[in-house]
């Protein structure tokens, strides 16, 4: 049993909907689904002005349409689900600590900030600062698991602290820059600068990586670990070829700028 | 080709003059590229230039050689203004800053002016 | 509010006036010695000692032009009306944003912000779209900095990085950082050892003791080159195939860091502005914040326009955030690539647009301007530019420091009070926006009343 | 200001009015004007205060609130204002808290604590115009700040030199030309050694700093002994030399010896009560420093309590800050010419940490040894050693030994094992708060029109509900009175204020200024003529009349 809402009205402006999460619509009738509060640019409104919601509040929640612009889906999430079937705004699942979200298009910049538990799966590409700390903030996220199958922007985990972030295309720049402990898995190459300030964690790339000048080469190996993180990455619909299971690994540490103790692991060869 | 905009003095008291006249449109639709640049590519000064990237395109003048200590190889400066406006990204990487100093551009000569 | 002296000149030549420690807002410099010799008949300056080529057009080249205070749409309309009808678009508005700033003094700031917290709207300042990304880098590693007089007065090695001040800040050197003797520089110049650090040898290079040529685009590993070593830690031995400088020169650069007694360097937009953009800047703070456990060591941004450092900083001490602030939610929130001008644009987002004393329609990337101009645009401006030309509202405004008085902050955070050189027959900013605000508080609370 | 003719009564509340010895008296506090009143018309509006506790409106000695120092704080820290939000309402602006909030909400926030006036302590001359600019937008409170001149270059020069008179003469300028309400040393000294020595510090107070041929201890001496003699209404603001280090209770105890007899007030002087080794462990030295002022009654201080929880150093004693600074903590380091430093730092005090909890223990104690609350006043150096957001706590532990007890089973038992504070079971009456929040301050800044409830007073008035629980009374005034005017009503503004500037001018002769001149021209960065704070800044504003001046009062109002 789940609670549907389509958009139906385009907004003109951005909305703001962090009541859309299951914890804010169990247990409401349809119509109080309808009168809960959401901002459209600096007004309020209600989801019932842009949505037609079907059935009363369940634990799951399905969006229907183009959510391109609707910011905050599922923030601050203990548990249930969230299925977009369509694409998400901005600051997806931001401080979410369990449940799921899925998401059947694209997502924004911002995906799962301040997220300490729960899973994010975005079946398309996702933008700049996903899994990242906010501006000024040196602590990012701090457990959980963003999956992102498409490619994704800058900053991929930036400043994270637990949890793992994988992604099946590619990313931009910065990957885990300033990364305190934890596992990103990008499959499809990344941009420069990777690992930049990272403290402790792993950084995986299937491609070949341009390194910054403060890492160094350490020493070649199968890390028995990554067979399990794949393996769970296949199951979660990732395409992991045998090579990339149990292949061999270049691994180089650093950041020197740092304490050295981060690794950025890029496949050698099976 | 990467092209650089920057400030310029000639773009600075032009600008003092009014945006709308002429002087300033002229500053800021003026490139410079090295001399072996400029050989390479066949151009001299004077020749109108199409410079596109994904963003856009836009028609300006080629200045005077720079020397080639002055401007390295593959590299055109061009004072800012609504020429370099037309290629610039508008995504800005969530900085709030568009990547305004280091845009890869097509250089086409279209001949003399 | 200001002293102005008369010469004994002006009992000659009534028609004279000069402006002894007058300011020039045209860069971030903000050189407050100027002595203005100004023509009242012609409302003209003839002269403008001590200024600097840009200085000069600055002063020379403003007049008062034939031209409407307020117009709709092209057509000329009494202030009162353009306010009303500014006012208007701006209470409309669902995510009406505003821009601009940093060419108004701050007591128009602060009347800037004010309108967007009333109309829960959404405020940034060109600061965005130049050393906001050093800002970003600063709420990252903090910043060991200090006003201009004091590298003037200590500083021995003097760095500079992705800047061209020569062209963009001509008295920089001259004024503040090079030849100037100070207290413990004796000597001037001669007792300073001078750094430029850029892709291309630009005008500022006769300057340097030292030119350092860094490949496009290879700041940041540059940068960080650099803190390694000065942290006494390994670097690639390709260095010099990644950066285009070899490792000796980075060696003994890091050494005469570490070595002086007070260093400091200054960096541009070569910076902020190129790929990794907030991480370039980050990068340099954080070097001269390491330096800080070997010597005494300051970093400082270049910032370009008249007060947009007073725009940061008015806009931090009234919401916390130095820019992008968004209101919608009646209290200030802050994320640079949300709530920053070129993304609302870009993304169409904005649906109203208050524009002061800046011209997005010929500086933004073409996204943006786009969607500018799709929707109501309110424009103040001293003269016209590609931005007033296609504003619903357009307001003339007279030249801040030239014909009005306030408050700007120069690049290193000294507030200096402008002395004016005449008047113009134009309203300030400061009024204009006061009008807008005005309106607005009514507007609202007829809002109130009805909802009531 | 409210306007003529409004006529306030606050009926039947127990007035605390320490300054004119009123100890919760039951009776009517009589307002016109914007000032207290003998008598009102039968037109006056009522406010019914029975069973509540009328107080005048708190004074905060010694806090950071404005200027650059704070405005870096604040752009440093946007991930501490994103937590705590501060709406804007119809008659209030909007901004955000955390540890260093925006002006708006500054304002506000000391306005809900019952506070209507606060003093800014460490304001570099060249950043005065800044300040003034912020403190506009400071709402309710009234304001001022202290200059900071401790470290200045051309005093210096001048006390090489010998030249005593011409030392007077330019303090008096440089505070008139500021517009400051104080003088401030922080530090004295040490900027040469931290800007020119690469980052030292000055370790001991009797060391020569090269290159004026004088200690700290004697430069700290000249300042004291030329501020009385100039008849200031505040004395010289001291944070003395070896801020936070083990072992400075010598250091401290020099400093207020070398006041020789002059009046001084030693800022924060918690951060300045360490016995112990340098470079060990912290010890309490409490009773030695409050032994020290409870017997030399030309010492005043205020404690700089700590509270557990965000804080930021945020001071002009630069090295401190470097020294504090823990792995890569953002820090912010900035030099003002021939004036100063500064240094700013996010900071967290745990209660889980000796040293922290010795710090908290050793505020505590220095309040509960005092035997002058007249002398001894309150503060907690905001932000330094907490937020002014916890007084209200602090206040309750002050005045509430079984929540204290409660409290210090919670933290560090070796420092609780190490310090004075189990064995103090005094407790603070109201009438003591009253004093140390409201009365003394007002005196010690020589405001003669506030910290009082007498007849001329300022209508600056607070009333509380009377509670057990001393926090919750003191975190949420019932009524909030500015200058007359009804800010706070049943704990809601109903009204804005802009509040005033408070500063002092000194005489001197003019004639300083042809000394000034050529030393700015060579050093200064910016022109002579565009130094001084013009009066354009000052708005509605009042000059605090100087000792032994009568009870002149000058201003636009």
């Amino acid at each position: 049993m789940h609670t549907e809402l389509e958009l139906t009205t385009a907004p003109e402006v951005p909305i703001e909907a962090e009541c859309l999460s299951p914890a804010k619509i169990k247990g409401l009738s349809q119509s109080g689904i309808e009168h809960l509060v959401m901002m459209h640019g600096n007004r309020k409104v209600r989801v019932g002005d842009f949505f037609r919601v079907t059935g009363n509040g369940q634990s799951s929640l399905r969006l229907e349409g183009d959510l391109s612009r609707v910011k905050y889906i599922g923030a601050g999430m203990k548990e249930g689900e969230v299925r977009v079937n369509g694409s998400a705004g901005m600051h997806l699942g931001a401080g979410m600590s369990g449940g799921v979200i899925r998401v059947s298009g694209d997502a924004s910049d911002w995906v799962g900030p301040e997220m300490s538990g729960g899973r994010i799966e975005v079946m398309g590409d996702a933008g700049h600062m996903v899994g990242s700390a906010y501006r000024g903030q040196r602590v990012g996220i701090m457990g959980g698991e963003i999956l992102i199958h498409g490619n994704v922007k800058n900053e991929l985990g930036s400043a994270m602290r637990r949890g793992l972030i994988a992604v099946g295309g590619q990313a931009g720049d910065f990957v885990g820059v300033n990364m305190r402990a934890g596992t990103i898995v990008v499959m499809g190459g990344m941009g420069i600068r990777a690992g930049a300030g990272m403290v402790r964690g792993s950084i995986i790339s299937f491609e070949p990586v341009e390194l910054l000048p403060t890492f160094t080469y350490s020493c070649w190996l199968r890390p028995t670990f990554l067979r399990f993180y794949l393996c769970h990455l296949g199951q979660s619909g990732f395409e992991i070829d045998d090579d990339h299971m149990g292949g061999r690994y270049r691994r180089y540490c650093g950041d020197s700028v740092e304490e050295n103790r981060g690794e950025i692991l890029v496949f050698d060869s099976r | 080709m990467i092209l650089i905009p920057g400030r310029s003095s000639k773009q600075g008291t032009s600008l003092n003059a009014g945006k709308l006249k002429e002087e300033y449109q002229t500053v800021t639709s003026t490139i410079e590229m090295n001399e072996s640049t400029m050989r390479k590519l066949g151009l001299s000064a004077g020749d109108r230039v199409r410079l596109s990237c994904a963003t856009g395109k836009v028609e300006v003048e080629c200045g005077k050689p720079r020397k080639d200590e002055d401007l390295p190889d593959g590299m055109i400066f061009i004072p800012y203004g609504p020429s370099s406006s037309e290629l610039m990204e508008s995504d800005t990487a969530g900085s709030g800053m568009p990547m305004s100093k280091q845009m890869v551009v097509d250089v086409e000569c279209l001949g003399a002016n | 509010m200001s002293e102005t002296k008369t010469p004994e000149a002006e009992k000659d030549e009534p028609n004279i006036r000069i402006v002894e420690d007058a300011t020039c807002t045209f860069c971030g410099c903000v050189c407050d010695d100027m002595e203005l010799t100004v023509d009242l008949d012609a409302n003209r300056i003839t002269k403008a000692k001590n200024a600097c080529v840009l200085g000069r057009a600055w002063f020379l080249q403003h007049g008062i032009e034939d031209h409407p205070q307020a117009m709709i749409e092209g057509r000329e309309v009494p202030l009162e009306e353009a306010m009303d009808e500014a006012a208007r678009i701006l209470h409309e508005a669902k995510f009406p944003i505003t821009y601009g700033l940093s060419d108004s003094p701050c007591e128009a700031q602060r009347v800037a912000v004010a309108i967007n917290d009333l109309v829960r709207g959404n405020i940034d300042t060109t600061t965005s779209v130049c050393h906001g990304p050093s800002g970003i880098a600063f709420q990252g590693v903090g910043e060991s900095t200090s006003t201009l007089g004091e590298v003037k007065n200590r500083a021995d090695l003097v760095i500079y990085w992705g800047g061209n001040p020569a062209e963009s800040h001509p008295r920089h050197f001259t004024r503040y950082t090079v030849t100037p003797k100070g207290r413990y520089i004796p000597n001037g110049k001669k007792d300073r050892y001078v750094v430029l650090i850029d892709v291309r040898k630009t005008p500022s290079a006769p300057v340097a003791d030292q030119l350092i040529r860094v490949k496009p685009g290879r700041d940041f590993e540059l940068l960080w080159a650099l803190r390694a070593l000065v942290r006494g830690r390994d670097i690639d031995p390709d260095i010099e195939e990644i950066t285009g400088v070899s490792r000796e020169v980075l060696d003994e650069l890091v050494e005469r860091m570490k070595n002086c007694n007070f260093g400091v360097l200054f960096f541009g937009m070569g910076l902020t502005m190129t790929r990794g953009r907030h991480f370039n800047s980050g990068a340099l703070l954080a070097l001269a914040t390491d330096l800080n456990k070997h010597t005494h060591f300051v970093a400082k941004p270049v910032r370009g326009h008249g007060n947009v450092t007073g725009a940061d900083n008015v806009v931090s001490w009234q919401t916390g955030y130095p820019f992008g602030v968004n209101f919608h939610r009646g209290y200030p929130r802050f994320n640079p690539g949300e709530y920053t001008t070129v993304d609302l644009l870009a993304r169409g987002d904005a649906d109203a647009a208050l524009m002061i004393a800046t011209d997005p329609a010929s500086n933004f990337p073409k996204h943006a301007i786009e969607h500018l101009k799709k929707i109501p645009v309110i424009s103040l401006d001293a003269k016209p530019t590609y931005t007033s030309r296609q504003a619903r509202v357009a307001f003339m405004v007279a030249t801040y420091g030239i014909n009005t008085g306030g408050t700007v902050y120069r690049m290193d955070d000294v507030p200096i009070t402008l002395r004016p050189a005449f008047d113009s027959p134009f309203p300030t900013d400061e009024e204009v926006l006061t009008g807008i605000h005005t309106r607005l508080k009514k507007l609202r609370a007829n809002g109130r009343k009805k909802a009531a | 200001m409210a306007e003529n003719g409004t006529e306030l009564r606050i009926k039947g509340g127990k007035v605390y009015d320490p300054a004119n010895g009123i100890d919760g008296e039951v009776r009517d506090v009589l307002v016109r004007d914007g000032r207290i009143v003998d008598k009102v018309s039968g037109k006056a509006r009522t406010f019914d205060a029975h069973g509540m506790v009328v107080m005048p409106g708190g004074v905060d000695i010694h806090c950071h609130i404005a200027g650059p120092k704070v405005n870096l704080s604040r752009k440093l820290q946007p991930e501490d204002h994103r937590l705590d939000v501060h709406p804007a309402t119809d008659v209030t602006r909007s901004g955000v808290g955390g540890v260093t909030p925006s002006t708006f909400a500054t304002g506000y926030r000391y306005a809900t604590l019952g506070y209507t006036a606060a003093f800014d302590a460490a304001v570099p001359p060249l950043a005065a115009r800044h300040v003034i600019e912020e403190f506009h937008d400071t709402p309710v409170i009234d304001k001022g700040f202290y200059v900071l001149l401790g470290n200045n270059m051309f005093l210096y020069d001048l006390l090489k030199q010998g030249r005593k008179q011409d030392f007077k003469d330019a303090i008096a300028w440089w505070v008139t030309a500021a517009r400051a309400a104080g003088v401030k040393l922080v530090n004295a000294g040490s900027d040469e050694f931290w800007k020119g020595r690469r980052n030292e510090n000055v370790t001991d107070v009797n060391e020569e700093i090269d290159p004026f041929d004088l200690t700290p201890l004697q430069a700290t001496a000249a300042f004291i002994e030329a501020v009385d003699e100039l008849n200031l209404p505040h004395p010289t603001h001291i944070h003395c030399n070896n801020l936070g280090h083990s072992g400075n209770v010598q250091t401290t105890l020099d400093t207020m010896k070398s006041a020789e007899g002059h009046r001084a007030h030693i800022a924060h002087i918690q951060f300045h009560s360490y016995a112990g080794e340098p470079g060990k462990r912290v010890q309490t030295g409490s009773e030695a420093i409050i032994d020290y002022i409870n017997n030399n009654e030309n010492i005043t201080t205020d404690i700089g309590m700590v509270m557990f929880g965000k804080a930021t150093a945020m001071t002009a004693d630069a090295p401190l800050t470097w020294m504090l600074r823990f792995k890569d903590t953002k820090w912010v380091n900035a030099d003002t010419e021939c004036e100063s430093g500064c240094g700013v730092m996010p900071f967290e005090y745990q209660d889980t940490n000796y040293t922290h909890t010795m710090q908290w223990a050793i505020g505590l104690e220095l309040f509960l040894l005092s035997q002058d609350p007249w002398r001894v006043m309150f503060s907690t150096d905001h932000p330094n050693g907490a937020s002014f957001r916890t007084y209200p706590r602090l206040i309750r532990l002050l005045m509430d030994r079984g929540f204290r007890s409660e409290m210090m089973g919670r933290v560090n038992q070796k420092a609780i094992k190490n310090c004075l504070l189990p064995q103090l079971d005094r407790e603070y009456t109201l009438s003591e708060i009253a004093i140390i929040t409201r009365a003394a301050p007002a005196r010690a800044l020589g405001l003669v029109n506030k910290g009082h409830l007498g007849v001329g007073a300022d209508a600056d008035i607070t009333i509380y509900t009377d509670d057990e629980n001393r926090e919750r009374m003191f975190n949420a005034p019932r009524y909030v009175i500015k200058a007359g005017k009804p800010i706070i009503e049943d704990h809601e503004f109903v009204d804005d204020h802009i509040g005033r500037f408070l500063h002092t001018e000194p005489e001197h002769d003019p004639a300083i200024e042809d000394q000034i001149r050529p030393f700015f021209e060579d050093y200064y960065s910016i022109q002579f003529n565009n130094y001084r704070v013009d009066a354009s800044y000052l708005h509605d504003h009042e000059v605090i009349p100087l000792r032994n001046s009568g009870n002149k009062k000058k201003g636009n109002k």
